[in-house]
């Protein structure tokens, strides 16, 4: 897996192991998954990357663990080394149950068993709506990207989404080119006029911190920041007006526990 | 009764210039060798479908087959974009393809209509989201009980499907196990279906969370080791992950597509041709 | 996640007067201990839904524990009829009972979508045949693709589905194999639902065909051994046939059936006691 | 599987074989099937008893096989001894393929692999349609039969159906109490009307002999009888006004071959 190289102001440092700005999001996202677990709502449905990585090191970190579904088909996998792809033949030899993919979707996600679900994409807009189909045009694309997958129907139904995104002026931008997966959609009461059952996008995970939703204009806000970070950088790389929390907090720093498991996990 | 042929054969029988063609696999198991196979024939105007269209897809696209596309997420999985369907879209190189773009549980159901002899699958998806705009196969559909608003996508009954698989016995019945993607339901709703395999056995030996598709249902049986190469056939192969990323550079650029194409794939015969062409040889495991 | 249970707490912690249940099995695996149970706790106007109600629903309804029943196919397989069910129906014996009637197809699907999360499923269906006038839950829908009429039943969402497996581990996965009928589909549908199962293990090895359902949709694992008798547990035991046919004489008579339930289910604590009160003991196999 | 006793004018006799009404509709029926399964049209969706010793019987006498599928989720049983019920674990063991029943009725009977179905009921009409669902009003029933099963689909999907039933006033009347499963229905382009993308009943095979659908009334006609069986015991045992076919013709006996390899099945 490849990290991005460290930032002066991005990163921590304990014992001998350097923090990258991955390694922030990844923990951080851990410990979402850990609190979840611990209210027993953590069956997660995962995409390769650093959502398979958080839940795999939540796993670790955390008991109850957090159960992990990936759209391959594997329901409870319990990898021992980083899968490479979600088709990596480790899923499926460490799963309680290996199905297929449209039972994934009918059976496990549609049902509503999903309690979060990850998701990341080239754009996410205010309202936390994500773009991971095309930036510019439908009919005259500028860079085609890969599409929906599996993510409209994640947006749509887990109990809650958890955006994984490095946040600059290019991803997090006021209105998606287009709307692949849907957050708030256009604001206040839109998910529940249409009738989306799940709870929607309830934080993002960025390199400088976290953004939450407010809960009256469901516009995302800046809820947390890394250590080092300032609130100037965060408004500086986020291409909406954004809003800072008036109780903004720092992020814990990363421990010794948290990181070496997750060097373990890298290094199986 | 599927018959047992040569790919080179089957490929000639059932794939025509204008046919619809699923090759699925999800990241396991994908039909490489029977890709390579299309464009050596030099198919064209195929309307082209797969959940995850990825390598074998780029290559299809890139080597001119494909006049239509209808897929959920086009990517290189762990690398990156696919450059020659993203050239094909953004640039109409080396032609204009249609697009008809879904989301995964979609197509799921799409193909689980097709292989339940239904017109159409009913879910909820895609609420909200612009696809709607842009896929006239999607419709809204009133549940008659609750009178709530579900979606519709059609059935997909591929002219053609191809599939790799572990196995098959000399009667042509299929077995696969591992991750089983939307394979089954692939090959139940297509007209014919083509599926190459690892090895064939005189009997199949029942296998952990595998799946038989009988003989009946299947049109031909080729024989093809590693030929979901550089996707992986569980007990059989690993998944080459150094070719997934050596493709990136490969389809990057139109020229070096093209001359892989004429190198690779023109310039060899079959798979084995093929695979000590781009010297994977090497990197073919033994069955386990 | 599933809790660990005795068959009796789980019964009434999750069966209520005027639950929904669904207690399947098709011919193998049917949960007539969870069965035996529910007469002995004296559940009164439960709404019970089975493709294939047999003897255990026979009991249920003879005893007075329904009040409507939901189906496709009542009898007693190999043997006859289900007397009790065709008093009730007939004779409004013990009283009446409201039946829904469905097809095997029609029912399949109802659990598809119940376990789908869809308020409806659609096949099809019924066409041309005269249960559609007596049940309100089939009603005609239009593709919106092709514009053919199809029909469409509403998803079954039991209160409790009550299923036998052959085991479980000590955290609650449960593990099946051989004919597997409905019997996830009818749990994935249910709100809450109880296993019964021959032996719990410490870890859950691959069995050849089986599936495993996660704890965490599971409410209760029960360890009941034998607990399907007379319908059987593939590679625990073996159909007591004998027993469905003494059945016959038994349920044919209002009074030889009211001394059976009294002596043998009302007479009894559990299922190794109602065992021992009908002689079946030395009839349990060893796993093998 | 209890035998019903031999009557002198249905049996004939081979070797030191008896042979019952119920092995001559047994093996006319495996004849069908063989003849059916030489044409590559022989995948059979049947249920226990009669058919299902067909069937079987049609396994073992004739190349290619038939294909035999159990609602139960067996597909390609080869069963060794003849099951005793349809959830029989030696149709499991010796499946090419086991599937959940909701797959059996939707990827195999609904798409349209089923060649060749079998019914009976309590009542069959002079169209072909099938009762066993009630005697009596629906209401108010006389006796109370166990209800349609998987019948319904079968008659309705099926490439063909075969109907097995003991002919007799009482069952083979002029209409049914309650359609179960739609034969011809009210009689010619019924099915077609109702877009019914199955072949209909083709054959119904009896104790007497075998009924046809007239090809233009779709009126079952008469137009095979067995040994010593004569049009008026026919005519007598049927509850509408039955056509005997002009050039009706007698079945032939059954052969030592088929009959040793019935017992063999049935001992097994």
């Amino acid at each position: 897996m490849a990290k991005t190289s460290t930032s002066a102001s991005t990163s921590a440092s304990t014992s001998a192991n350097t923090i990258s700005t991955d390694d922030l999001m990844i923990v951080n996202a851990a410990r979402v998954l850990g609190t979840l677990a611990a209210a027993g709502k953590a069956v997660c449905f995962v995409g390769i990357g650093l959502p398979s990585t958080a839940a795999n090191l939540a796993r670790h970190l955390y008991s109850p663990e957090p159960v992990l579904i990936y759209e391959s088909g594997c329901i409870g996998s319990k990898p021992t080394r980083l899968p490479l792809s979600i088709g990596d033949g480790e899923l499926a030899d460490t799963s309680d149950s290996v199905v297929s993919v449209p039972e994934i979707f009918s059976y496990w996600l549609q049902a509503g068993r999903i309690d979060v679900g990850f998701l990341g994409g080239a754009q996410l807009d205010k309202f936390g709506n994500i773009n991971s189909t095309v930036i510019g045009s439908y009919d005259k694309p500028k860079t085609r990207l890969p599409g929906a997958g599996g993510a409209p129907e994640i947006a749509a139904t887990a109990g809650q989404v958890i955006v994984i995104m490095r946040q600059t002026k290019r991803a997090f931008v006021d209105r998606c080119d287009f709307r692949t997966s849907f957050g708030f959609g256009d604001g206040p009461g839109h998910r529940e006029r249409l009738g989306l059952r799940g709870g929607g996008p309830k934080i993002v995970i960025t390199d400088l911190g976290v953004l939450e939703p407010d809960p009256e204009t469901c516009e995302l806000v800046q809820t947390q920041m890394h250590r080092g970070v300032t609130a100037e950088q965060c408004i500086e790389n986020t291409g909406w007006k954004l809003r800072i929390a008036k109780n903004i907090f720092t992020t814990e720093a990363v421990t010794d526990r948290e990181i070496n498991a997750l060097r373990e996990l890298q290094s199986a | 009764m599927a018959e047992i042929l040569e790919l080179k054969d089957a490929v000639a029988r059932y794939v025509k210039d204008g046919s619809t063609i699923a090759m699925e696999g999800f990241t396991h198991l994908i039909p490489h060798a029977a890709g390579h196979e299309i464009i050596r024939q030099g198919r064209r105007n195929l309307h082209a479908i797969r959940m995850t269209p990825d390598m074998v897809y780029d290559q299809l696209i890139g080597a001119g087959c494909v006049s239509k596309l209808t897929f959920s997420w086009g990517g290189n999985p762990g690398v990156g974009s696919l450059h020659r369907f993203r050239d094909a879209v953004e640039n109409n190189w080396p032609h204009q393809i249609e697009i008809e773009e879904h989301s995964h549980a979609g197509m799921a159901a799409r193909y689980v209509a097709g292989a339940s002899g239904l017109p159409f699958g009913v879910l909820r998806g895609y609420v909200g989201t612009d696809l709607v705009d842009q896929t006239s196969s999607i419709k809204t559909i009133i549940c008659p009980f609750t009178d709530e608003e579900l979606t519709a996508v059609p059935a997909i009954n591929p002219d053609v499907t191809i599939v790799h698989a572990q196995r098959a016995d000399r009667e042509g019945n299929v077995q696969l196990w591992g991750l089983l993607g939307v394979q089954r339901e692939a090959v139940l709703a297509a007209k014919a279906s083509i599926v190459t395999v690892e090895e064939i056995v005189e009997k199949l030996t029942p296998v952990s969370g595998a799946v038989v598709i009988p003989s009946w249902v299947v049109s031909a049986v080729c024989h093809v080791r590693n030929g979901a190469h550089p996707s992986y056939a569980s007990g059989y192969s690993e998944r080459d992950n150094s070719f997934y990323k050596s493709w990136d550079d490969i389809a990057k650029d139109r020229e070096s597509f093209e001359k892989w194409i004429e190198v690779h794939i023109n310039g060899t015969t079959d798979f084995d041709s093929f695979s000590r062409s781009v010297g994977i040889s090497a990197l073919v495991s033994t069955n386990g």
